[in-house]
């Protein structure tokens, strides 16, 4: 091995353990410290856990499934898979049951690594289904006195047996390690599947650590670096950033203590690289805003007035041009020194160098609002299939509606439909058992098929606007963009979720979920009192708040030559928030269109029919799994439409 | 604002449980600290070190004292004073009547002396509480100053009751200037200070704690109350007298009993009742605060006065102070009970917190 | 021993502690209405007196300045309702109590700002002389002014119970002390009730700073008449008239007793044994609390306290 | 209830208890005995001496007559002291912390028996009484991850909502590894959420730790559901003792009690 770069997950672990024994690898917020471990450590660990797992059977080309919150030995049983030339498939741990067993039977999963008795029950409660599960180990023994089963293992245990078969076979790993090669699949994620059943996408060792090493390249990412690791381990961002990079890199991974207190361990770690969702952004930035309204009028207008300064001038700053006025740059660094500076230590952002979104489109105000305080948050694009990396922003070459530059040795290339494809060395060895699949997505040339209409502008910037096969024609002939309609509308801080229709009709139509914490202050400082979502929803004074959103939207679309046609011209807010257990949306909440179509006909015929109301009633899926059903009577509202701007400036 | 803290987490308990677990508050106790000891002598004349600086980290030293049985332990006192007068007149006596005492032995020793009496005065708190306790420490407030001026043989049969300090001889050296004694005050007040912070983050300040917020519940817990409560009368007094030796030995240097009178017990209380009920640093705050009003009304009263062409008749200032420190008491027992260490805390917590309000 | 000369010193000191009694009569007052051991009590007697005979020298009659004193004690004691002890409900009673030192302080300064500090004689027209009848016919000299004091303060003691028995009011203020609900639910608003009970309290220390200022001249040390009624009001409970009336002539007597024999009793054994000369003299200061202090360990709760059981 | 737990000895019997506060008789001749690992409830009306009951259990009252047999151990009284110390502890209706203090301070102090450093070597802070505190707030960390009070650790007490106050008081119980519990109503005034919580840590409490668990309890549901056997106060008389079924069925009880609409 020595010589050569590593060239495998395993040999990067060793490689890190080799450099930089001594410093950390992993920190985990647990009985409340942040608990460390370092490379050496790490790999000692993930050495006992692979030995474990191979006295246990684990072999070669077995894939293991790892369910639960991001906990380092779950990340560690990634890498003990790999050791063993098997392959780990992490799930989404709050999938249901039912949503895991397809997982289960499709990988023919033989082992699993969960965190808690909450998911060893999910298994349990499906494994008769799943007559390959041999095994099941859990990290956490809490609650699990009681269960008997001899197929069940706490981790201590297998790693105890790992250390005595470590010692009986010190020869054993370092073979098994050897073994591995670079073209060996080395983690198989699902896509989230929008339509269809999910698929499971196969990514080799030499894929990954490709995108790993050219984020790393791009960004100069280094040992020093720190990273909060609390987006689910079945996303491929969380493999990439926490996993992948962290390997090559020998970065420091954190593990946050719960999800209830992600935001206080981020201000506790104070990363220097974060990687978040925009939603998770949108929902700090109404935070932000909430607080603030409480704030003292002084204060208030303080932040208003350097929010303004920022807004004029701070990415400008944050980009290094020249072209800002001295006074304006006197302004900033007292802003910086009185509301950024502080909100981003509030915030847990005081360190942060690089800070990625990706997943969906982001508002340009609130894409805008991060930079403009001096958070250098970028937008990359990439899919599960393309390991998250085909373009990045590079520093400095920020443009709000675009996605950046195709990252070195990376080919994108635009359909004649106008869909992205792209070729380079990252990208998925093949859909799992799905060779049909796999031949779709990828053309004779080697190009994948991302799925998504874009084009480039004229400074090679990649600009998404839709998923390709979403993009549709209205009755006029003119194109039709849903994403690009509803994005505008979330933009909103009141709009959680928007669903927009109009594919081969006269007009354009949309359901809206109103964000709950954002209208219910609102609601509050108004003293509208309300029950629940389904009766604020419904309120006159609320309807008219999402109308104005609404026409401001429309003005804005208006401004596009080729959308001016997509303005909202009748919406209505629904009953009930749109949810992934009801399967409107997607585990990584995006809205599952066909589906909402479907189970709503009636609405859709109520606004395309003049209606001024609808009733509906509809049944919902509780937290703990009982059913029960929401009815209301919706009503229907006209926005205000602008003739085109675009055309009015042409005449 | 200034006061940033993302990014330091702790990875171990050590470094949860120290006291300052934020950077900026540990650079800023030690400045403060650099300041005390290397600038302050320095700049520091005649007057600001022996008539300010030092009578006011005694001032906090007795409310540290006050602030541990009262802020700590609940237990109310307005025998302050006395306590400390047993402390002032034990050092002098161990001094002048064991033959080559170390100053600083008599400083323990005499602190000691105080923490005994401070037990006998606080064996009533196993059977009284509140008020009625109140009323007993009075009772040693009213006896230690009466013994100590009817038996002669505690001011060396002094016809005037007085006595008159010893100087003070440590290693060698001569601590009889002014920059000597603040230092000599200083360093004692500091450690005697620390080592009231880890009583009060260990057990024993919990239990103390614990017998203040809710007696029968820490006795269910297993904390002996009886124990609990008398050593609070111990270490409390035990402040106290060294307080009151360092009053005569670096401050006043000629003491009589009648300087220990209930007007000083009231004083010191005052301090933790404006400084801050069970806090550490509120002794220093109250302290200061108490220490540094009369100073600024005599200083600022009178040329005020006749700056707008009034005549402040005798004792005018002093009646004021009076009414000052009373108004005072009962506007932070209404507005913040626990005083400006609260204040401070919640100033800090908020500068954490900016741009938000909470 | 001279038993006419020690039934001089117990019928005096019995005497003095109707004084004491009349002090801690106040304390009980409000403690019984509104909780709240009123440490100020002392300097709202000096307050009383100074006003009154500083009224009196500027040329007030006797019952003028009577009632424009008792006017500022009523004015006093609503303002104490409003500013003190309204921002302070439902606080621990501790924290009352320090709230009430820091009206000790701020009252003191009141009255000499107001006034000056120089001391005052103040007659009231009975001297300080023995009752002829008394010394002539028993050979006790007991002091006229004393007598008179005594009478004064069963007087108002008696009118006092009067009121709490038969007056809407008093009612009102008993189950109070109580029950805060339930002297809601006679229908006067609890704040109206502390200020009505600080105005007879008010009222009580303006009659006591009257006789006390009459014996001792009217200056500072009338404050330390409260630091007299403590011990008298540990021992005879915070809560019952009875109690400060008994507690009172408890300490006046055993106090007057101690001040005069145990240094004549005492002082030479001590001397003798000790090796050097011990003077106990001046033990008057501290004896009471002592005595009350001792009594309390026997009986935490006072002569005619409540017993409390803690409920957990 | 009882599968997978061994219920073992008489570990604290009861006999002929009389208690009285100034001629009211708030105990009278009771007698019952709590077995090793059992959860044993208390029942009954409001006033019926429940509360006396745990209160003479751990030494806070101190009965006229009768004799307690706590782990062989045969006494007049307990002492509060000598009750925490041989491994009783307890939490109370209205909820008694330490308001002035964090979460984990309370977890500490419930922890104080176990800390062995004298005020001197507390005071330098340095080895012993150093080593010991870190050692303690591992121990409460373990605590504090049980019952799921994370986010709460740092928090005073007084801010916390009801809710989490009884849970946190049921830490500064658990803190002293308590061989017997005494819960006097750790569910009252919770909503079904809470109580769901609560009842969860109790039964963990006695599976995991083993920890034998007397508890009053007004929620009928509950105290059939978790509890192995019943004792039945009334007006400060024992009327029934025995399983949840038997006392269900009891006509004395139901008369008493189970009758009365709640």
């Amino acid at each position: 091995m020595s010589g050569r770069s590593p060239d495998t997950f395993p040999r990067l672990l060793l490689h890190q353990a080799a450099v930089r024994a001594d410093q950390p690898a992993v920190r985990e917020k647990d009985l409340g410290i942040w608990q460390t471990w370092t490379w050496g450590q790490v790999a000692d660990e993930v050495r006992a856990l692979a030995c474990g797992l191979a006295e246990i059977g684990f072999k070669r080309g077995d894939n293991l499934a790892i369910i639960g919150d991001n906990r380092p030995r779950l990340y560690w049983a990634m890498a003990a898979a790999q050791c063993l030339g098997g392959v780990p498939v992490p799930m989404y741990q709050d999938a249901v049951a039912q949503e895991l067993l397809f997982v289960l039977q499709d990988a023919e999963i033989k082992f699993a690594i969960v965190e808690d008795q909450e998911q060893v029950d999910k298994l349990l409660e499906v494994k008769e289904h799943c007559p390959q599960l041999a095994h099941i180990l859990y990290d956490e023994p809490r609650g699990m006195r009681h269960y008997n089963q001899h197929f069940l293992h706490g981790l201590d245990e297998v790693q105890q047996m790992g250390r005595t078969h470590m010692r009986n076979h010190p020869e054993f790993l370092d073979a098994e390690i050897a073994q591995g090669s670079p073209d060996d699949v080395a983690i198989m994620l699902y896509t989230s599947g929008t339509t269809g059943k999910p698929k499971g996408v196969c990514q080799t060792h030499a894929a990954f650590i490709t995108a790993a090493q050219s984020g790393v390249d791009f960004d100069s990412l280094g040992p020093q670096d720190d990273i909060l690791s609390y987006l689910p381990m079945a996303w491929v961002g969380d493999h990439l950033f926490s996993y992948g990079q962290a390997m090559v890199a020998g970065f420091t991974i954190n593990c946050p203590e719960s999800g209830d207190t992600v935001m206080t361990d981020l201000r506790e770690i104070g990363p220097t690289y974060y990687f978040a969702p925009p939603r998770v952004f949108e929902n700090l930035l109404t935070q932000v805003m909430i607080r603030m309204e409480d704030a003292s009028a002084i204060k208030r207008g303080m932040f208003q007035y350097f929010m303004e300064v920022a807004r004029r001038c701070g990415s400008e700053i944050l980009d290094r041009r020249a072209d800002v006025a001295l006074s304006d740059r006197v302004l900033y660094a007292l802003g910086n020194l009185c509301v950024y500076g502080p909100l981003r230590n509030v915030l847990g952002m005081s360190r942060i160098r690089v800070a990625y979104t990706a997943g969906a489109a982001i508002g340009p105000d609130l894409f805008r609002f991060y930079r403009s305080i001096g958070i250098n948050l970028k937008q990359l694009y990439g899919s599960t299939e393309t390991c998250a990396a085909v373009c990045l922003q590079p520093d400095g070459e920020i443009k709000f509606d675009s996605v950046g530059k195709p990252v070195p040795g990376v080919e994108v290339k635009i359909a004649d439909n106008g869909e992205v494809l792209v070729r380079s060395a990252a990208m998925l060895k093949g859909y799992y058992k799905r060779p049909d699949a796999t031949a779709e997505s990828i053309d004779p040339e080697g190009y994948f098929r991302t799925g998504d209409a874009g084009f480039f502008d004229g400074d090679g910037h990649l600009k998404i606007i839709d998923r390709a096969k979403d993009v549709g024609k209205m009755a006029s002939g003119a194109i039709y963009a849903p994403n690009y309609i509803e994005n505008k509308l979330k933009f909103f801080s009141h709009i959680k979720e928007a669903v927009a229709f109009g594919d081969r009709r006269e007009m354009v139509c949309a359901f809206i979920n109103i964000d709950m914490g954002s209208v219910g202050n609102w609601a509050e400082r108004r003293n509208i009192a309300y029950s629940g979502y389904t009766d604020l929803a419904q309120r006159e004074e609320v309807y008219q708040l999402i109308c104005e959103c609404v026409e401001k939207a429309n003005a804005e679309l208006s401004h596009d030559a080729m959308l001016c046609d997509s303005q909202v011209h009748r919406f209505l807010i629904l009953h009930k928030e749109l949810d992934p257990d009801d399967d409107e949306l997607t585990r990584t909440r995006k809205v599952r269109r066909g589906f909402i179509a479907e189970k709503y006909q009636v609405l859709i015929d109520a606004l395309y029919s003049g209606k001024s109301s609808q009733f509906i009633e509809t049944q919902v899926k509780f937290e703990d799994g009982r059913s029960g059903k929401v009815s209301a009577d919706l009503r229907i509202m006209e926005a205000k439409t602008f003739p085109s701007q675009a055309a009015k400036k042409a005449a | 604002m200034l006061y940033r803290d993302a990014g330091q987490f702790k990875d171990t308990y050590a470094a949860d449980q120290q006291i300052f677990p934020i950077r900026q508050d540990r650079i800023g106790i030690t400045l403060v600290l650099l300041f005390a000891f290397l600038v302050v002598p320095v700049i520091g004349n005649q007057y600001w070190l022996s008539a300010i600086l030092i009578p006011f980290l005694i001032s906090a030293l007795a409310a540290l004292g006050l602030n541990i049985l009262t802020g700590y332990a609940g237990q109310l006192s307005l025998g302050t004073a006395a306590f400390m007068a047993v402390g002032a007149f034990a050092a002098y006596n161990f001094v002048l009547r064991v033959p080559g005492m170390p100053i600083l032995v008599s400083f323990v020793l005499a602190g000691i002396m105080a923490a005994l009496v401070g037990i006998v005065f606080g064996l009533p708190s196993l059977r009284i509480k509140g008020f009625y306790l109140a009323v007993a420490t009075l009772a040693a407030q009213f006896f230690v100053v009466w013994a100590l001026t009817k038996f002669g043989w505690f001011s060396n049969f002094s016809s005037s009751g007085v006595i008159s300090a010893q100087t003070v001889v440590i290693l060698g050296y001569p601590f009889d200037t002014p920059v000597r004694k603040y230092l000599m005050v200083l360093t004692i007040v500091v450690l005697m200070a620390l080592a009231a912070k880890n009583m009060v983050r260990s057990s024993i300040g919990r239990a103390w704690m614990a017998v203040r917020d809710m007696d029968v519940a820490a006795g269910v817990i297993g904390i002996r109350l009886m124990h609990t409560k008398l050593l609070a009368f111990a270490v409390s007094s035990f402040y106290c007298g060294v307080a009151g030796a360092l009053y005569a030995y670096g401050y006043i240097g000629t003491v009589e009993p009648e300087a220990f009178n209930l007007d000083l017990s009231f004083r010191v209380l005052f301090m933790i009742i404006i400084g801050g009920v069970g806090s550490i640093l509120g002794s220093f705050f109250g302290a200061a605060f108490i220490t540094f009003l009369p100073i600024l009304l005599n200083t600022y009263a009178e040329p005020f006065a006749q700056a707008i062409g009034l005549q402040l008749p005798a004792g005018m200032v002093s009646n004021l102070e009076l009414i000052i420190f009373g108004a005072l008491i009962i506007f932070f027992l209404i507005v913040e009970p626990l005083g400006l260490a609260r204040m401070w805390q919640i100033a800090k917590e908020k500068m954490r917190l900016w741009p938000f309000p909470h | 021993m001279n038993w006419q000369f020690f039934l001089e010193v117990l019928v005096g000191g019995l005497l003095a502690g109707v004084m004491y009694s009349l002090v801690a009569l106040g304390f009980v007052l409000i403690y019984k209405a509104s909780g709240v051991f009123n440490f100020a009590q002392g300097a709202m007697v000096f307050f009383a007196a100074l006003t009154f005979v500083s009224l009196v020298e500027r040329g007030f009659g006797f019952w003028v300045a009577f009632l424009i004193t008792f006017g500022a004690m009523v004015v006093f004691g609503v303002a104490t309702e409003r500013v003190v002890l309204r921002p302070l409900v439902n606080q621990p009673p501790i924290t009352l109590f320090m709230a009430t030192i820091g009206l000790t302080f701020v009252l003191e300064g009141l009255s000499q700002l107001l006034w000056g500090s120089q001391p005052h004689g103040l007659e009231l027209g009975i001297e300080d002389m023995p009752l002829e009848w008394l010394s002539q016919n028993a050979g006790i000299n007991v002091s006229q002014f004393d007598l008179f004091a005594a009478l004064v303060a069963g007087i108002l003691v008696s009118g006092l119970a009067l009121f709490f028995q038969k007056t809407r009011i008093g009612r009102a203020l008993r189950a109070v002390a109580d029950d805060h609900q339930a002297a809601l639910a006679v229908g006067i608003p609890l704040q109206q009730i502390w200020a009505i009970v600080w105005t007879v309290a008010g009222f009580v220390a303006l009659v006591s700073g009257l006789l006390w200022g009459a014996r001792n001249g009217v200056q500072f040390s009338l404050t330390f008449t409260a630091l007299k009624a403590l011990p008298v009001l540990i021992l005879g409970g915070f809560e019952s008239v009875a109690g400060a009336i008994v507690g009172g002539l408890i300490i006046g007597a055993s106090e007057k007793l101690a001040e005069i024999y145990i240094p004549e009793f005492l002082n030479a054994p001590l001397t003798e044994a000790m090796g050097v000369s011990v003077n106990l003299a001046g033990l008057e200061i501290w004896f009471p609390y002592a005595l009350a202090l001792a009594f309390l360990l026997i009986r935490p709760e006072g002569l005619f306290g409540e017993k409390h059981i803690d409920r957990v | 209830m009882s599968d997978g737990r061994n219920i073992g000895e008489v570990i604290l019997n009861l006999e002929g208890i009389s208690l009285a506060f100034g001629g009211v008789n708030a105990l009278q001749d009771i007698s019952f005995d709590v077995r090793e690992h059992e959860v044993r409830a208390i029942i009954g009306p409001n006033g019926a001496g429940k509360s006396s009951m745990l209160n003479v259990i751990n030494g806070v009252y101190h009965p006229q007559k009768g004799v307690i047999t706590f782990h062989g151990q045969t006494r007049r009284n307990m002492d509060t002291h000598a009750a925490a110390a041989q491994g009783i502890g307890r939490t109370f209706q209205n909820i008694a912390l330490f308001k002035g203090m964090s979460v984990l301070d309370n977890l500490m102090t419930g922890r104080n028996l176990k800390m062995k450093c004298n005020f001197l070597q507390q005071a330098l802070y340095w080895g012993p009484a150093r080593r010991e505190e870190l050692e303690h707030r591992r121990k409460i960390e373990e605590v504090i991850d049980f019952l799921e009070i994370e986010h709460i650790r740092k928090t005073p007490v007084g801010r916390l909502p009801y809710g989490l106050q009884k849970r946190v008081e049921l830490g500064r119980a658990l803190a002293a590894e308590p061989s017997m519990l005494l819960l006097d109503e750790p569910m009252a005034g919770m909503n079904v959420e809470e109580k769901q919580d609560m009842c969860r840590f109790i039964l963990d409490v006695n599976d995991e730790f083993g920890t034998t668990i007397v508890l009053i309890e007004h929620d009928m549901g509950v105290v059939m559901d978790i509890s192995d056997r019943v004792v039945v106060l009334d007006y400060g008389r024992k009327i029934a003792d025995g399983t949840p079924d038997e006392v269900k069925s009891n006509q004395a009880v139901i008369d008493a009690y189970l009758g009365v609409a709640h």
